[in-house]
């Protein structure tokens, strides 16, 4: 399946755009995700640390992405 | 009321929001860009906000607020785009009907804000710039 | 600043004055008339100040809040004379370079301005009147 | 010596005025002149606190009076 990704902050500096198209196998996990990306993308391996939402609420690693989801990469979040 | 905005925050408003009828405290936090950030010196900032999920996380922390003190109204303005030093980057009102609750559920917003809404924070220094918090 | 008026308080000017350069936080603390004591219905409010004495140990609370906590600024300003409900009693507005320590100096400047500083409230009721904690 | 007490809250409610004039002994502490006003007006005997403040500071109970203090009673406060 081919799967959307955006990116803030940092992790839109990573993957050097906001949208990024992914390929994944059917029934890919948050955690199937986060290995990917940082497998390709070495630099999130740097960082304090990277979650994932899904449809605009943090996801657990055993979710199971959907193309039909909106999926947003969250680096260390830094507001106030 | 929750907003997260691109213009000046104006701070007058936030605090009338929060007042009401049965409140005999309102307590007040700005959170404002400072010109150091350890030994850097910071020249202005620029805020990212992810603002459907921003938005709704700021609304279940007012919630926990609401559920642990007896919050009558909460406000929280929080600023998105470039700041300069000086300028509010988040303004939080609370009020209650007695003191001491009105600092705590004031204090718990920003802390818990700081921990899960999706802003983030870019520092721009002579010479460079840093998203604060992304590294160890 | 420290100010006892019978004006309505400017909450805008008192935050602007505990603005600084190197804080990233201010407190304000804004203490308003409620319309219920326990039980009783109060009509309004009569606050009399002993003013030297008074504007002396507000001083001294902030001069302690300044030897506990990085306080840049601290204002505070307490109205006397005749108040409806609704309106501000006092605004003490503290500035710090990082947050907690504005919640805490905040908090203790207007706790122990209740217990020291000689500066009296009569509620007013439907048919009568009564000196805040005159009687235990 | 003749001692002008200052009052405010309901300390000035019991002595009826903003000032009273006061007879006491020379050397006369705090604590001889809120035995007189305990005395000579007992509605100050049920107040939470009655405190005196000698030239604009709070005075021990030992401290001697003089007719040259400003000499001001402080009923229980209630500012903020």
């Amino acid at each position: 399946m081919e799967l959307t990704i955006q990116a803030f902050g940092i992790a839109k500096d990573i993957l050097g755009d906001r949208k990024t198209m992914l390929s994944m196998n059917d029934g890919a996990t948050v955690a199937d995700l986060l290995a990917l990306l940082n497998k390709e993308y070495p630099a999130f391996q740097k960082l304090t640390s990277l979650a994932v939402a899904l449809n605009e609420e943090y996801a657990e690693k055993e979710a199971v992405l959907s193309p039909a989801d909106t999926i947003v990469l969250v680096p260390p979040v830094s507001g106030g | 009321m929750i907003k997260l905005t691109d213009q000046p925050i104006n701070i007058n408003e936030a605090i009338e929001a929060a007042q009401a009828e049965g409140a005999g405290a309102v307590n007040v936090f700005i959170g404002t860009v400072r010109n150091k950030t350890q030994e850097k010196q910071v020249l202005s900032l620029d805020f990212e906000a992810y603002d459907p999920m921003a938005e709704k996380e700021i609304q279940k922390i007012v919630d926990q607020a609401k559920a642990k003190w007896p919050v009558i109204k909460a406000v929280v303005v929080h600023r998105k785009g470039h700041l300069e030093i000086g300028e509010a980057a988040v303004v939080i009102a609370v009020s209650t009907p007695h003191r001491k609750a009105s600092f705590q559920a004031c204090e718990f917003i920003i802390d818990t804000l700081k921990q899960t809404v999706p802003i983030w924070k870019k520092e721009i220094f002579e010479g460079g710039e840093e998203w604060v918090s992304a590294h160890p």
